[in-house]
């Protein structure tokens, strides 16, 4: 009975079929927000945070999303700015996922602080100093942009467009577009920074804290160029996934070729620098601050081998992403992606956890933390509504241009056959 | 909110530690919390969660009987006086540094509870309510007027008993007079001390305790290769003792022990 | 006007765009942060004039003198007198914060006082008529009617002695060792050795032990790394139980015999017991401090020729001669089995826990009658038919006996810094009214006892004044006392005590079974002795202290009784068993289980016990 | 779009005007008039008493609170007038000597430490200078509470619809330190 609102040209799968798929996720979500509302009710003692532990699976789940959804900005800066049409098949999906990234991250933050009553504190009496307030202001607006992006994707929904008035606001937004690109993508690139610099300035913690470049510590440029790399390799992965889950073509094979050929070249750029800024670290900063890096890797679990495999989840992915016989074989593509996408995790875990979990103080002692049922729960709430949005959005408004075009093409082409395989 | 005129007299209120002295008996840790109204703790509070704006750590060589020795170690906020960590962090001015004393202060009323500052604080010395606040009926009535108590989700931590700075600059103003007198505020700690371990004043004052130590060659600061100036300044004629303040000298601590 | 729904569109529009223009708005995400500032359920301080009243100490012997700064009359926060010649300033943790006892966790106010008067005046009456007109007859002995005094030297303990001494068959009982009535004399004093008793951890007066620490050389004899032996000059880690075993080890080294029994019990080389003994004998004046559980070797001192010198005998404020004719005092030890009917213990003041297995054993088997009165709920409650509740420190109004290392006689009082509530009774008083004596003015007698004997001095602490006291009028000491002071005998003759002998104490010798060897680990104050809520900060929001109710054992220890750190255990010995929390901790010698003492503990453990530790 | 069309939309703004500017204070502020229906001038003028007779700091130059209803009784034994007030005052008060719980305008939040000794002693300021002319004031006004926030109108409240209120809000104080270049940081105040 929906049909209505579904896009013309392509077809979706039943009514019931959909709510089928959006009940568990629904159920997930519901639970989640329950686990959310017992923090805000009786406050962070359900979690398993402590005064050592001030942060946990939350601002590791922050940062992550965040590095993640950095595929919204910069694909619409290739495509808007450098002008990289192809990557128009996948810009409306980018921004999609983008938003929930950023709307997640957000609300998380929100159950995170002790009174979000006073949140909006940060605003009117900011710390010019401190990174978190660099950081709430660029995420705030840049979910603005996003939503503000978003709008004209809802309304292009071909029921919608019938009021004359949406159509004609979803026309003014859209000569804004390059606008809000541009606006978008300084903000993020400012606060992917931000969040890199959160930990880079803790001079505290010489486990995170590294030199600083200008005003800025090396992470702030790091985070930037990491989310760069990563996010083209999320906007792959997810997108492969939803043809996979919805067994549909909705973007060329080329389209996704290109993204991992992007990500390819950041990623190079970025294992070089990281490598420098690891080894300047290691053997000037460390040093300084009166602490041997030998300590840092001294406690188990985290070996240097975490370091290790921080170091070859950047390096393998780019090397596939390289060499174009690989990148054309749709596995190579997308496990690659996904192994560029955990290395992101991965040094954000580090990042936050690691530097957590390591003593400062001679006399203290490293540090275990796992998360309580509550904190997963309201991890697993952004995933669920993450899912939900998504899938809505999947259905009813048009998040890949190229869909419609792939339907009338006579399918199974051969360059296309393995990217498409399974279909 | 700053008034361009600098205060008349700028202190650096800092401590002397004689680790030697420190016999453990927590006698500082109660009169602080005494002092500064934090509550007993939460029944499900841990050394982990709970509060104590001072804390009594128990530090050894390494060794084992019959070479092991030990000290006990009271850690209170260093006060850091440069690029002060948990200052420059907190994203919406809830810490503060008063020029005039050099004191680092956390003002729970504008604090949102993000716990930054204590993920950029190197000596763990800030502590978040977990809990609601609560006391046994009856024993509000013993809280110090002097100082606010806290609510749940905001951080705290030790501020040189600000309260008593407050109550010595009234003696003052009783007197007509603007600056109070050296020995007339002194923290809950130093006070309650019985082996006089723990000693206060103004590091500008060539002649107050913290002022000699900070000369004495047998004396220490925590984690000073930070740079962050703490002004907790500790002393201890046993050389082993000394290397408590740089994690890349002293013996790294094995299983953990009380204390 | 047309078309109505687009202009309620239009009118919401622009209401919206006009509650902008409003305060609304602003004002409420204001207020709700404000909100957020008087958090509900925050209570607000007191406010009112701020003043300092003077006082002592209750909590333990030590008497500390303590300044409290009250608010509006209500003390606020506690801290030592300066340069007071005992307590030099000092106060422990417990005392810091012992303002707050009245309002520890189950604080008892109410209880069953008329009944409790009801059953001594009868217990005293049927003694009395049991042995009516026939003089010097005494009834069947399994009548009489004991006080427990847990604090002997008190004023209180007088008033006991004169009820007891009212009642035929009357008997005043003290739980104190051999050694009483002595003192030790730390300025004298130049090598100590402690078997186990927890010299820098609260015994005799902090401040005054701290003040003199650096005259004497401290040798600690201990199975537990407790915080003694971690400061001091020489740890001696003898096995658990081993500490009489030591004794007389160095008794015989001193007497030239043979040290080979306390070498195998206690773990040493019998070179390291040899040079002990020289030790104490060349350096002297020397102490030997017995722990909880080896009292007897107090006796050690006679052999070392401290006795005299660093143990000195201490006599007691005068006492007003009418009340000389009164029960003698008797030690819980010789008085036979099965033969006290009716047993009143006074746990108001804190004092050593007596484990309830050597009271029970003196009590008569059928139904004897046992009234405590205590304050809080945790101690002989848990065994007594009646308890009446008392007030405590410091709503009391009472004197403090002498610290141990206070050679010379003193007198002072901890004066009420707030009222009691109403229900609670004062012990000494209720016990003699019962019995048909008047002791409501004790305190005020035994005062002007003191007056009229003229000796000594009276230290003033509002305005640090120490003058004769034979000065001073009466009125003007008993009013000085109430606000804060302390009399103190200035008598320089020195005299030792009574000689006791050495008498033949079990070592056992310690063998790793899956019995481990139960030690406690004494705390601060009189073992028993319930504390301010906040001590939570040392034991369980911060690992300075083993808290009540849990048990450290080494790593191994635990692994073999199949429990591990932070988990619930039950701690069982000869005498019972009791619920406990495990705490894993390295520094604990293998095979002990390391107990914080609280009387459910010492009920069952006693001096020192095998236990087992099994998981639940 | 002619005017009948923008009529709709005026009529909102008016509405929220009203709404926000006249009756929201009106329900933000929970409004409870003083116990006893005292007279500044009569005591000032008639009985020709300074402040400080009745609000007398105490000698380290605390503010000793609001007097005790004994300060009154001193004087007020009987009726001391024909006013009704005067009986209601006697009657329910001093006969029964119960404390008039009288609502403090001033209070400041728990996290303020004011103290009136460096005020008096050094700054040697008047009272009217912060509490207003008190002497002025024929009759109590109603003591105002913030319903949210909890706190008197007289610290936390802007001049919304009238209502002259003295000045003893931070701004207040910030204002006068600044001008004494006093204000060096929160914790001048703050506790």
């Amino acid at each position: 009975m929906d049909r209505r609102f579904i896009p013309a040209g392509v077809s979706r799968c039943s009514t019931a079929k959909f709510l089928l798929w959006l009940a568990p996720w629904a159920a997930l979500l519901a639970f989640g927000l329950y686990s959310a509302g017992l923090c805000l009710v009786k406050g962070l003692n359900q979690t398993h945070m402590n005064n050592r532990f001030a942060f946990g699976l939350w601002i590791f789940l922050d940062l992550t999303v965040i590095a993640l959804g950095a595929g919204a900005f910069f694909t619409g800066f290739l495509l808007y700015i450098l002008k990289r049409k192809e990557l128009r098949a996948v810009i409306n999906s980018a921004v999609v996922i983008g938003l929930m990234c950023y709307g997640g991250a957000m609300a998380v933050l929100g159950v995170d602080v002790g009174q979000p009553l006073r949140a909006w504190f940060t605003f009117w009496y900011p710390n010019v100093h401190s990174m978190l307030t660099e950081v709430t202001f660029c995420i705030s607006c840049y979910l603005t942009v996003l939503l503000i992006e978003y709008v004209p994707i809802v309304l292009k929904n071909r029921k919608l467009r019938q009021i004359p008035h949406f159509l004609v606001f979803q026309h003014e937004l859209h000569k804004l577009v390059y606008v809000f690109a541009g606006v978008g993508t300084f903000l993020s690139f400012f606060h992917q920074g931000s969040l890199g610099g959160l930990y880079g300035v803790l001079r505290g913690r010489p486990f995170a804290f590294r030199e600083e470049l200008g005003i800025w510590p090396t992470t702030f440029f790091l985070f930037i160029l990491s989310a760069a790399a990563v996010g083209p390799s999320f906007i792959l992965l997810t997108t492969w996934l939803v043809q996979k889950i919805s067994g549909k073509r909705l973007v060329r094979p080329q389209v996704l070729q290109s993204l991992g050929r992007i990500s390819g070249l950041l990623l190079a750029a970025y294992v070089l620098l990281k490598t420098l800024d690891t080894l300047v670290w290691l053997n000037r900063t460390t040093p300084r601050s009166g602490f041997l890096p030998a300590q840092y890797y001294a406690w188990k679990p985290f070996g240097v081998w975490i370091l290790a495999v921080e170091m070859a989840l950047f390096l393998v992915p780019m090397v596939i992403l390289l060499t174009p016989k690989l990148r054309a074989r749709a596995g190579w593509l997308v496990s690659s992606a996904a192994m560029a996408c955990c290395g992101v995790a991965v040094n954000r875990f580090v990042l936050t956890i690691q530097t957590l979990a390591l003593p400062t103080l001679s006399f203290d002692r490293f540090l275990q933390y796992l998360p309580s049922w509550q904190e997963t729960g309201t991890f697993l709430a952004v995933l669920a509504a993450a899912v939900l949005v998504y899938s809505i959005s999947f259905r009813y408004f048009e998040l890949f241009p190229e869909e419609r075009e792939l339907r009338r093409e006579p399918s199974g082409r051969p360059e296309t056959a393995p990217a498409m395989a399974g279909k | 909110m700053i008034s361009e005129r600098k205060p008349a007299k700028i202190c650096r209120y800092g401590m002397a530690v004689d680790i030697d002295k420190c016999t453990g008996c927590g006698a500082c840790m109660i009169a602080c919390a005494v002092e500064n109204n934090v509550p007993p703790g939460n029944p499900d509070a841990t050394d982990l969660t709970g509060i104590t704006w001072l804390r009594v750590f128990k530090v050894d060589n390494g060794e084992e009987y019959p070479r092991k020795e030990s000290v006990y170690f009271p850690m209170m906020c260093q006060q850091c006086g440069v690029e002060t960590p948990c200052y420059l962090v907190c994203p919406q001015q809830a810490v503060d540094v008063d020029p005039a004393t050099g004191i680092v202060f956390q003002m729970p009323e504008r604090c949102l509870g993000c716990r930054y500052c204590m993920a950029a604080c190197p000596y763990h010395s800030r502590y978040f309510n977990w809990w609601d606040p609560k006391w046994p009926a009856g024993m509000e009535k013993t809280l110090n007027p002097d100082v606010a108590p806290r609510m749940r989700g905001v951080v705290e931590k030790c501020n040189y008993c600000h309260g008593r700075w407050h109550a010595a600059r009234q003696r003052a103003a009783e007197a007509g007079e603007t600056e109070i007198s050296p020995g007339d505020y002194v923290p809950a700690c130093v006070e309650a001390c019985p082996a006089g371990a723990i000693q206060f004043g103004d590091l500008n004052d060539p002649t107050s305790a913290p002022a000699i130590a900070a000369k004495d060659p047998e004396s220490f600061r925590l984690l000073v290769k930070l740079g962050t100036d703490p002004k907790v300044y500790y002393h201890s004629k046993r050389e082993w003792a000394r290397r408590i303040g740089d994690p890349s000298q002293a013996p790294s601590p094995k299983e953990p022990s009380r204390g | 006007m047309r078309n109505t729904r687009r202009n309620v569109l239009k009118f919401i529009g622009g209401a919206a765009a006009g509650a902008v223009l409003t305060p609304v708005p602003w004002r409420l995400i204001t207020d709700t942060a404000l909100l957020s500032e008087n958090w509900p359920g925050v209570p607000r301080p007191l406010r009112g004039e701020v003043s300092a009243r003077y006082t002592n100490c209750s909590v333990c012997n030590a008497g500390c003198a303590v300044r409290a700064r009250c608010v509006g009359g209500q003390p606020v926060s506690l801290a030592g007198v300066k340069g007071h010649p005992l307590s030099r300033g000092g106060l422990c943790a417990v005392g810091v914060a012992a303002h707050q006892l009245p309002y520890c966790a189950g604080r008892l106010t109410q209880g069953p006082v008329e009944a409790a008067a009801g059953v001594i005046a009868r217990a005293a009456a049927n003694c009395n008529a049991a042995t009516a007109g026939t003089p010097g007859a005494v009834c069947n002995p399994t009548e009489s009617i004991a006080v427990l005094d847990l604090r002997p030297g008190r004023t209180a303990s007088w008033t006991y002695r004169r009820a007891m001494g009212a009642v035929r068959n009357g008997l005043y009982l003290t739980a104190a060792g051999p050694f009483s009535g002595a003192a030790v004399d730390l300025s004298k004093t130049h090598t100590v050795l402690s078997l186990g008793a927890p010299v820098l951890d609260g015994w005799g007066t902090p401040g005054n032990v701290l003040a003199t620490r650096a005259n004497f050389r401290l040798i600690q004899a201990e199975a537990i790394e407790s915080r003694t032996a971690s400061l001091a000059d020489l740890w001696l880690r003898i096995q658990p139980g081993s500490a009489s075993a030591l004794a007389m080890g160095i008794a015989a080294a001193l007497k030239k015999g043979s040290v080979a029994d306390g070498a195998a019990a206690t773990g040493l080389t019998e070179r390291q017991i040899t040079d002990l003994a020289a030790d104490l004998t060349q350096h002297g004046p020397a102490l030997v401090l017995p722990g909880y559980d080896c009292p007897g070797a107090w006796a050690l001192n006679q052999l070392t020729g401290g006795w005299g010198e660093a143990v000195v005998a201490r006599r007691e404020a005068p006492v007003p001669e009418q009340w000389k004719n009164c029960a003698p005092v008797t030690g819980l030890e010789s008085v036979p089995d099965g033969s006290i009917r009716t047993l009143i213990i006074d746990e108001s003041a804190p004092g050593d826990y007596v484990p309830w297995g050597a009271i029970r054993r003196k009590l008569v088997a059928d139904n004897p009658v046992v009234i405590a009165f205590a304050w809080s709920p945790d101690g002989y409650r848990r065994h007594a038919l009646l308890t009446v509740p008392t007030a405590v420190y410091p709503e009391t109004l009472e004197d403090i006996p002498a610290a141990i290392d206070s050679p010379a006689p003193v007198f002072r009082l901890a004066a009420p810094l707030i009222a009691a509530p109403a229900g609670v009774v004062n012990p000494p008083e209720f016990v003699a009214k019962a019995v048909g004596i008047d002791a409501t003015n004790a305190l005020r007698e035994r005062a002007d006892a003191i007056r009229k004997a003229g000796r000594g001095v009276l230290i003033t602490y509002a305005d640090g004044r120490t003058r004769p006291v034979a000065q001073v009028t009466p009125e003007d000491f008993w009013k000085a006392l109430n606000e804060g002071a302390c009399w103190m005998d200035t008598e320089s003759r020195r005299t030792a005590p009574p000689a006791m002998d050495l008498p033949v104490l079990d070592a056992q010798p310690f063998e790793h079974t899956r019995m481990s060897f139960a030690v406690l680990a004494e705390t601060a104050t009189a073992a028993a002795a319930p504390v301010s809520p906040l001590m939570t900060k040392l034991d369980r929001e911060s690992n300075l202290r083993l808290g009540r109710s849990r048990a450290a054992l080494h790593p191994e220890t635990a692994r073999s009784c199949g429990t591990a750190d932070g988990r619930r255990a039950m701690l069982e010995t000869a005498l019972g068993k009791c619920p406990i929390e495990v705490v894993v901790d390295a520094s604990v010698p293998p095979g002990v289980v390391q107990v914080a003492a609280s009387p459910e503990v010492i009920d069952i453990c006693g001096a020192s016990a095998r236990a087992r530790v099994a998981p639940l | 779009m002619n005017f009948w069309g923008k009529v709709p939309i005026l009529a909102g703004v008016l509405t929220s005007l009203c709404a926000g500017w006249v009756a929201f204070p009106w329900v933000l502020y929970r409004s409870r008039p003083q116990p006893v229906e005292f007279s500044h001038p009569t005591h000032a003028r008639k009985a020709g008493m300074l402040c400080v007779d009745c609000h007398a700091p105490r000698e380290d130059g605390t503010y000793a609170g609001v007097p005790p209803l004994s300060r009154c009784a001193g004087c007020h034994t009987a009726n001391l007038g024909p006013t009704v007030a005067e009986k209601k005052f006697i009657a329910d008060y001093v006969k029964p000597k119960r404390e008039p719980e009288w609502a403090v305008y001033a209070r400041q939040p728990e996290n303020v430490w004011f103290s009136h000794t460096p005020h008096i002693r050094i700054a040697k300021l008047q009272c009217e200078q912060c509490h207003g002319d008190q002497a002025a004031s024929p009759q109590p006004r109603p003591y105002q509470e913030d319903r949210i926030s909890g706190y008197s109108r007289d610290i936390w409240g802007y001049q919304v619809a009238g209502g002259a209120v003295p000045g003893m809000k931070m701004d207040d104080c910030i204002a006068c330190h600044r001008q004494e270049g006093l204000a060096h940081s929160c914790l001048d105040c703050h506790k």
